[in-house]
C-alpha cells in the first residue's frame, strides 16, 4: 500500500498543476462531444421552436457577472434561436451590475445575426436587428419583486422608458403590448434570490409558462418548482446550455467548455475514486494491527 | 337584496336603451355592405350572450372583469366572429382629466431636468397643478353618474375570438395614462366583430358596476390559518417552557460536537474560528448563528481561549460584538473582551474568504465554526481548513452549500438542525418552546399530506382544495 | 482594441495569475490582488448604492425642498426620516450612544422578518403542500409508456418521492428519539437527502469547472489580441507587452524553484 | 427606554408587516412600499457603516505599523480610487480624461499616502514635516479641481457611472479577479475530491455514489451511457425532488418560527440582550 501511502502525503499543488494543465490542454484539441438531452431542456427548445413568428419572449437576464461564466452561453444561444425564427425579445436586467454587461451581450449577439453565417454547415439567412423593433431593452430598477409585479400590470409602470432612455410608447414592437397577457412566454436567467422572486410574484401571481436557466449550483434546488408545475422547463448550468446550443445546432461557447469538461470530471472521479480506496486501504491496514 | 331590485330596473331601462340603439344599428351596416359589395357580405354575427360584469376579487380594486357567452357565430353558426371588443363607457369630463393629468406629467419631468420656464417658483406651480389634478379626480364619480348623457363609449380593447372573459384592469398610479378610477359606475359593452371591422353585432350594456379595492383576500386564507395557529402553538409552547415544563428534544450530533471541541482548543491552547457567514442581520439563520455565538463566546471566556470572529456585514458585526461582550460579561470575565475580537474584513464575498483563509493558515485555530448562511466559498474555508489541520464544524440552511460541509467538514448540521442548534445550545425554556411548536406544526403537514394523498388517489380533490393558494 | 485598453486587459490578466498564484501560497501578488479587490470593490458598493439607492430614493424626493430649510419645504418631507434613522445608525461607534441604534436596528429586522413570515409560508410550505397531495397514477404505476422503472412520471415514482420527502421530514421531527420503527423511517429520509445532496454535488462541480474554463477562454482571448494584426491601431507593442508578462512568470517561478532548493533544512515545506 | 422601545417597535412593525400580507387594499400597498423604501435607506446608511469599518481597521493597521500595512494602502488607494472615478466625469460628452484629471488623481494618493504616513510617525519632528508635506499637496489637490475645467464633480447626476476609468476599474480589475476567486474552487475541489470527500459513513457514501452518477453523465464514451443519463434524469427528478421539497418545507417553518421568535420579543440575540 506505499503507493497510495505516498500519494495521499503528496503535495496538493502537484493535484492543482495536473488539473491546470489537462484543462489547457485539452481547450485546444478538437474534439466533438456527443450530448444526451434532457427533457427539462427539450420543452423550452420545443416550446420556442413552435412560435408563430412575431410572438413576443420576455428574456429576464438577471444575473451578475461573477455567474456569467454559465447563464452567458444560455442567453447567446436563446436570443440567437428567437431571432432566427423572427421572433421579439422584451429583455430585462434585474441584478444590480447586470445591465452594462446584458447591454454589451445583446450588441454582440446582434453583430453576429448580421454576419451571413454558415454554422458548421447550417445555412442561415443574415438579418439586420432594430432596436424597438426585434428587441427592446428595459434595463435595471432596484427591488426586483415590485418590478416583477408592476409588469404585471403594465410593462409602463416600473420602465416608463428603456435602459436608452426613450419612452416605451414610441417604440414601434411596444404598441399593443401591455403585460404578461401579451407575451409568450418569461425566461429568467439568474443565479437564485431573483428566481424565486418569479416563481411568487410572476407566475404564482399571472400564470404564464415560466422557463429558467440557472447556475450549475442552485440546479437541483429548483426540482420542486419543475415538479410542481410551476416552472415548465429548466436549464441546469453549462451543460443545460450545451443541451440547448445542441438543439439548436447552433455550435457555441458551452459546447466549446464541453470538450473541457469531460476530461476534468473524469479526473475528479477518478480522485474521490482513488482518495477512497487509499483511505480504505490504510484503515483495514490498521484493523490488521500493521503500521498505520 | 337591494342590488337585485336596482339590476331588474337597469336591465328594463337597458333593454330600450339597447333597442333603440339595434334600429339604427343596422341601418349603418347596411350602407357599409352596400359600398363593398366587391368583398364577400358577411352576415352581422350573432351577439355575445348574458354579459357579467363585476368587481375583481382580492385585489387593490382599479380593475372590473367581464365574463359573457361565446356568440353561436364563434367556433359554430357561420363562424364568423374574429374577435370581440370590450368598449367602456367614458364621460367627456375625463378628457379634461386626462389634460391637466399630462401637463402635471411633462410640468414635472421638465422640472426635474430644470428647464420648467414659468413665471413664479416652478415648485409652487406644479404642487398647484397637483392639487388641481386630485381635485379633478374627486369629481369623478359625479360625471360617471351622468350615464348615458354627455358621454361615449370607448374602445378599451379587443381580444380574440374564443375568450369568455376579460379583466379591465388599470394602474393604481393616479398619472397614468390608462388609471381606472374606483367607486365609480361603469357601463360595458361586448361586440361580436367580424373579418370585416364594420360588420360586427354590439351586446345588451352591462353596469353600473364599481370597482373597489377589498379590505381581505380570501384566496390567502389557508396562510392566514397557517400563520395565526403557528403563532398560538408557539406562544403556548413558549408559556409552558417558561413555566418550567421539561421539554424533550431529541441529542443532535454536530451539537455536542461542539461542546467538546471547545475543550480541544483549550488543551491545545490555539485560537477558535467563529465564522458568522455571509448572512445579514435579517437572515434567520444568522439570528441563530448569534445564540450558538454566545454559547460559544461564554465558554471561551470561561477557559480563557482565544476567539476570532471575522465577519462580512456591518450590522452582523454590530450584533456580534454586543453579543460577545454580554457573553464575556455572563462569564464573569468582562476585562478579557477587547473590541477586535469581532471585526469587520469587507463586503466583498471572495475578499472575505481570502481574508479567513489567510487567519486559518496563520493562526492555525483548533476548531472552526462556521454557522450561517454560505454560498459559494463554503468548500473554500472548509478546504483551507483541512489543511490547517483543525476539526471543522458547519451548519447553513443554504441546500447548495450542505454536500461540500458534510463531506469535508467533520460534523455538519443540515438547515434545520441549525435552528434546532440554537434552541438546544442556548438551553433557553424559550427557543425550545418555538422547537417544540415547530414541530407539533410538521407533524400537523406530514398528517395532511397522508391524509390529502389518500384522499385525492382515491378521486376526490375536495381536500386538496382546502389548502389551495390562489394569489 | 487600442495599445491602453490592451494595457488594461494585461493589468486584467495579471490580476487573475496573481490570485491563481493563491493556489501556489500565499504570496505577496496574491496579497495585493486581494487587497486591491476589497478596496475597489468597496468603493463600488459606495458609488453604486449612492447613484442607484441614495439619489433616486432619497435625494430627487427632496429635491424640490431647499437646503437651508433643511429640507422641511419639500414636497415630501416624510423622507427625512428614514435619513435621520440611517444617520442614528452611525452612533454605533460612540461607546455611551451605542443604545441609540437600536432603534432603526429595530425597526430594519421588525419590517424584514414581518415581511418574510406570510411570504414564506405560502411560498414554501403551503404551495409545497399542495403539491405533496397530487394523486398517485396507479394505472400507469410502472412507467406511463410501457415498462419503464426509470420513468419520473410513472407511479412508482410518485410515490418514491412521496415516501421519500414524508421521511425526509420526519428526520428533521426533533422531540422523539430517532429510536425503533421512528429510527427506520428517519434513516429513510436521511438516506433521500442525502441522494438530493449528491445530486446538486454533482452539478455543483460542473459549475465551477465551467468557472475555470470561463478563465481559460479570458486567457485566450487576451493572447489573441497580443498576435492580431489585423486590429487597426497593432503595433509591435502588442506582442512585446505579453512576453513582458510571461518573462515575469517564468522569473518568478525561478526564484521560488531557487528559493526552494537551499531553504534551511528544518522549516522543510509541511506537505500542505 | 433602552431595551423597551426596539422590542415595541420590531414586535409593531413585524405584526403589520404579517397582516399586510393579506389585505390588498391600495392604502395597505402604499404604506407596505413607503416602509420598504425606508428600510433600503437605512440599509444604505448601514452600509456606509462597513465601508467606515474597514477604512478604521486599514488606518488602524497602517498606523501601528502592523504586518502587512503596505496592502492596507493598496486597499485605501483602492477604494479612494473607484470613489474618485464614480463622482466624476469629464465635461462634454467626449468622456476622454484630460491629464490634468490623472495629476488631480495622483496628488490625492500622494496627499492619502502622506496622511496615513503622518498617523503613523512618532518622531515629532518627522511628524511635523509630513503634516506640512500633507497640507502642500492638499492646496494643489483642491485648486485643481476648483480651476480645472476640463472635468466637474457630478454627485447628484449619475454621470460618474459613464467615466471610462471606473469602467475600466470595474471590467479589468474588479471583475477578472472575483471571476477568478470563482474559479480557485474548480481546483480546491479537485483536491478536496482527493482528500476531504471520504465515504467515512453510510450517509457520505450515499451522497458520493449519487454524485457519481450524475458526473459520470458528462462523459459520452462511458460504456453504458444511455443508462447512465437516464438513471441520473430519474435521480434529479425524483429522490432530488424528495429531498429538496423536504428541505424547501422544513426550512420554510424554521424560517417562520425564527421570524415570529423575533417579532414576539422572544428570540433577542440579534440586539445582545
Amino acid at each position: 500500500m506505499q503507493f497510495f501511502e505516498r500519494l495521499m502525503m503528496m503535495d496538493r499543488r502537484w493535484v492543482f498543476l495536473f488539473l491546470a494543465a489537462v484543462c489547457f490542454f485539452t481547450y485546444y484539441v478538437e474534439y466533438d462531444v456527443p450530448i444526451y438531452v434532457e427533457p427539462e431542456t427539450e420543452r423550452i427548445y420545443t416550446f420556442i421552436d413552435s412560435l408563430p413568428e412575431g410572438d413576443i419572449i420576455l428574456l429576464a437576464i438577471d444575473y451578475d457577472p461573477n455567474s456569467m461564466a454559465e447563464l452567458h452561453p444560455m442567453t447567446y444561444t436563446i436570443v440567437e434561436h428567437a431571432w432566427r425564427k423572427n421572433l421579439r425579445l422584451i429583455i430585462t436586467a434585474l441584478s444590480q451590475n447586470g445591465p452594462g454587461m446584458a447591454d454589451q451581450a445583446i450588441r454582440d449577439i446582434s453583430d453576429s445575426l448580421a454576419m451571413p453565417a454558415t454554422y458548421n454547415g447550417v445555412e442561415y439567412p443574415a438579418r439586420e436587428i432594430v432596436n424597438g423593433e426585434d428587441y427592446v431593452f428595459l434595463g435595471y430598477k432596484p427591488y426586483y419583486a415590485l418590478v416583477i409585479l408592476g409588469m404585471g400590470q403594465d410593462f409602463r409602470l416600473p420602465f416608463p422608458n428603456d435602459y436608452y432612455g426613450t419612452p416605451l410608447d414610441s417604440l414601434p414592437m411596444m404598441r399593443r403590448v401591455v403585460n404578461y397577457d401579451h407575451v409568450a412566454c418569461v425566461i429568467s436567467l439568474s443565479s437564485g434570490t431573483i428566481s424565486d422572486g418569479w416563481i411568487s410574484y410572476g407566475q404564482g401571481r399571472f400564470g404564464f409558462p415560466l422557463f429558467f436557466g440557472l447556475t450549475g449550483v442552485m440546479t437541483a434546488q429548483y426540482y420542486p418548482f419543475y415538479g410542481s408545475g410551476q416552472l415548465s422547463g429548466l436549464m441546469g448550468g453549462m451543460l443545460g446550455a450545451a443541451q440547448y446550443e445542441f438543439l439548436a445546432d447552433n455550435y457555441g461557447l458551452a459546447r466549446d467548455a464541453m470538450k473541457v469538461q469531460l476530461p476534468a470530471h473524469v479526473i475528479i472521479i477518478l480522485f474521490i475514486i482513488m482518495g477512497n480506496v487509499g483511505y480504505f486501504a490504510s484503515r483495514r491496514r490498521e484493523r490488521l494491527g500493521g503500521v498505520s | 337584496m337591494k342590488y337585485l331590485l336596482s339590476a331588474v330596473i337597469v336591465l328594463g331601462l337597458l333593454a330600450g336603451a339597447v333597442w333603440a340603439q339595434e334600429s339604427d344599428q343596422p341601418s349603418t351596416a347596411a350602407a357599409d355592405t352596400a359600398v363593398s359589395a366587391d368583398t364577400v357580405s358577411v352576415a352581422p354575427p350573432a351577439p355575445v350572450g348574458n354579459l357579467r360584469a363585476y368587481d375583481s376579487d382580492n385585489d387593490h380594486g382599479h380593475a372590473v372583469t367581464l365574463e359573457w357567452e361565446l356568440s353561436p357565430d364563434d367556433g359554430g353558426g357561420d363562424n364568423s366572429v374574429l374577435m370581440y371588443e370590450v368598449f367602456r363607457w367614458y364621460p367627456y369630463f375625463w378628457d379634461t382629466v386626462q389634460e391637466v393629468r399630462a401637463e402635471l406629467v411633462t410640468a414635472r419631468q421638465r422640472r426635474v431636468q430644470g428647464t420648467l420656464d414659468v413665471e413664479g417658483d416652478p415648485d409652487d406651480y406644479v404642487k398647484e397643478l397637483v392639487s388641481r389634478h386630485t381635485e379633478l379626480l374627486s369629481t369623478l364619480p359625479e360625471a360617471h353618474e351622468q350615464y348615458p348623457d354627455d358621454g361615449e363609449f370607448r374602445l378599451v380593447r379587443a381580444v380574440p375570438a374564443g375568450t369568455e372573459k376579460f379583466e379591465d384592469r388599470g394602474p393604481k398610479d393616479r398619472l397614468a395614462e390608462d388609471f381606472l378610477p374606483d367607486y365609480c359606475d361603469f357601463y360595458y359593452r361586448v361586440d361580436a366583430v367580424t373579418i370585416d371591422e364594420s360588420v360586427r353585432t354590439p351586446s345588451q350594456i352591462v353596469g353600473p358596476v364599481q370597482s373597489y379595492g377589498q379590505w381581505f383576500n380570501t384566496g390567502r386564507i389557508v396562510v392566514l390559518c397557517f400563520v395565526l395557529v403557528f403563532g398560538l402553538l408557539t406562544i403556548l409552547f413558549v408559556q409552558r417552557a417558561r413555566s418550567g415544563a421539561e421539554l424533550y428534544v431529541r441529542p443532535i450530533a454536530g451539537i455536542e460536537a461542539v461542546d467538546d471541541a471547545i475543550g480541544r482548543a483549550t488543551e491545545m491552547g490555539r485560537p477558535i474560528l467563529y465564522v458568522l457567514g455571509l448572512g445579514t442581520a435579517a437572515d434567520v439563520a444568522t439570528i441563530a448563528s448569534f445564540t450558538i455565538l454566545s454559547r460559544v463566546a461564554k465558554q471561551v471566556a470561561e477557559y480563557q481561549t482565544q476567539l476570532i470572529v471575522p465577519t462580512y456585514d456591518p450590522i452582523v458585526m454590530s450584533v456580534a460584538q454586543e453579543v460577545v461582550k454580554s457573553a464575556y460579561l455572563d462569564a464573569g470575565r468582562p476585562d478579557d473582551y477587547s473590541q477586535d475580537i469581532v471585526y469587520f474584513v469587507t463586503q466583498s464575498q471572495f475578499a472575505y474568504v481570502a481574508a479567513v483563509n489567510g487567519v486559518m493558515l496563520r493562526e492555525r485555530p483548533a476548531t472552526n465554526v462556521y454557522m450561517g448562511m454560505f454560498h459559494a466559498e463554503s468548500l473554500l474555508l472548509a478546504e483551507t481548513g483541512a489543511i490547517a489541520g483543525s476539526i471543522q464544524i458547519s451548519g447553513t440552511d443554504q441546500m447548495a452549500q450542505l454536500p461540500f460541509f458534510i463531506v469535508a467538514c467533520d460534523y455538519t448540521l443540515i438547515g434545520e438542525e441549525l435552528y434546532a442548534a440554537s434552541a438546544y445550545l442556548g438551553r433557553e425554556p424559550v427557543l425550545l418552546g418555538s422547537l417544540k411548536a415547530q414541530d407539533v406544526a410538521k407533524a400537523a403537514v406530514v398528517l395532511f399530506a397522508l391524509i390529502g394523498v389518500i384522499v385525492t388517489t382515491a378521486g376526490s380533490s375536495v381536500f386538496q382544495n382546502l389548502f389551495k393558494v390562489t394569489d | 482594441m487600442t495599445f491602453g485598453m490592451y494595457l488594461w486587459m494585461t493589468f486584467g490578466i495579471f490580476g487573475t495569475l496573481a490570485i491563481f498564484s493563491f493556489l501556489y501560497k500565499d504570496n505577496p501578488f496574491y496579497k495585493f490582488a486581494e487587497h486591491l479587490v476589497v478596496g475597489v470593490s468597496a468603493g463600488y458598493f459606495v458609488i453604486i448604492l449612492w447613484h442607484n439607492g441614495l439619489t433616486p430614493n432619497l435625494f430627487q424626493r427632496l429635491a424640490d425642498g431647499d437646503w437651508y430649510f433643511l429640507f422641511l419645504n419639500s414636497s415630501r418631507p416624510e423622507y427625512l426620516i428614514p435619513a435621520f434613522l440611517g444617520a442614528l445608525m452611525w452612533t454605533r461607534f460612540s461607546q455611551q450612544y451605542s443604545w441609540l441604534s437600536r432603534w432603526p436596528m429595530a425597526m430594519y429586522i421588525g419590517i424584514a422578518t414581518g415581511m418574510a413570515v406570510p411570504l414564506e409560508m405560502a411560498n414554501r410550505i403551503n404551495k409545497q403542500l399542495f403539491a405533496m397531495m397530487n394523486p398517485i397514477d396507479f394505472e400507469h404505476f410502472f412507467g406511463t409508456a410501457g415498462f419503464d422503472l426509470l420513468d419520473p412520471t410513472s407511479g412508482l415514482s410518485q410515490l418514491i418521492v412521496f415516501v421519500g420527502a414524508m421521511c425526509a421530514l420526519i428526520y428533521f421531527y426533533f422531540s422523539k428519539a430517532h429510536e425503533g420503527i421512528f429510527g427506520r423511517v428517519a434513516k429513510i429520509g436521511i438516506y433521500t437527502l442525502m441522494i438530493g445532496f449528491g445530486a446538486s454535488f454533482g452539478y455543483t462541480v460542473m459549475a465551477r469547472i465551467s468557472l475555470f474554463i470561463n478563465r481559460i477562454q479570458a486567457i485566450e482571448a487576451w493572447r489573441m489580441v497580443g498576435f492580431d494584426n489585423t486590429n487597426e491601431n497593432y503595433h509591435s507593442g502588442f506582442p512585446i507587452v505579453f512576453w513582458v508578462l510571461m518573462l515575469g512568470i517564468v522569473v518568478y517561478a525561478i526564484v521560488e524553484i531557487v528559493q526552494y532548493r537551499n531553504r534551511p533544512p528544518e522549516t522543510k515545506q509541511p506537505a500542505a | 427606554m433602552k431595551r423597551q422601545l426596539p422590542l415595541a417597535l420590531v414586535f409593531l412593525f413585524g405584526v403589520f408587516m404579517i397582516f399586510q400580507y393579506f389585505v390588498p387594499h391600495e392604502k395597505s400597498e402604499y404604506v407596505y412600499e413607503f416602509l420598504l423604501d425606508w428600510i433600503y435607506i437605512i440599509g444604505i446608511f448601514a452600509l456606509a457603516l462597513g465601508i467606515w469599518s474597514l477604512f478604521r481597521v486599514s488606518v488602524e493597521r497602517i498606523k501601528l505599523r502592523k504586518e502587512g500595512a503596505t496592502y492596507s494602502y493598496v486597499a485605501l488607494i483602492g477604494l479612494y480610487l473607484m470613489i474618485a472615478f464614480g463622482f466624476t466625469a469629464a465635461t462634454g460628452d467626449g468622456g476622454a480624461l484630460s491629464t490634468s484629471y490623472y495629476i488631480w488623481l495622483l496628488l490625492g494618493v500622494v496627499c492619502l499616502a502622506l496622511v496615513m504616513r503622518a498617523r503613523a510617525e512618532t518622531a515629532s519632528g518627522r511628524k511635523k514635516l509630513l503634516a506640512l508635506g500633507t497640507l502642500v499637496f492638499l492646496v494643489g489637490f483642491v485648486l485643481m479641481s476648483i480651476f480645472d475645467d476640463s472635468w466637474a464633480y457630478h454627485f447628484y447626476t449619475a454621470e460618474g457611472l459613464s467615466n471610462p476609468m471606473f469602467r475600466i476599474f470595474f471590467d479589468y480589475v474588479m471583475m477578472p479577479i472575483l471571476a477568478t476567486m470563482f474559479a480557485l474552487l474548480a481546483f480546491f475541489i479537485a483536491s478536496a475530491a482527493y482528500r476531504a470527500f471520504r465515504a467515512r459513513n453510510l450517509l457520505a457514501t450515499l451522497l458520493l455514489l449519487a454524485a457519481l452518477l450524475v458526473m459520470c453523465r458528462f462523459n459520452p464514451y462511458l460504456p453504458g451511457i444511455d443508462f447512465i443519463a437516464k438513471a441520473s434524469n430519474w435521480l434529479m427528478n425524483v429522490p432530488n425532488l424528495a429531498a429538496q421539497r423536504a428541505i424547501v418545507m422544513g426550512v420554510g417553518l424554521g424560517m417562520v418560527a425564527t421570524a415570529l421568535k423575533v417579532i414576539l420579543g422572544i428570540e433577542r440575540g440579534y440586539m445582545g440582550k
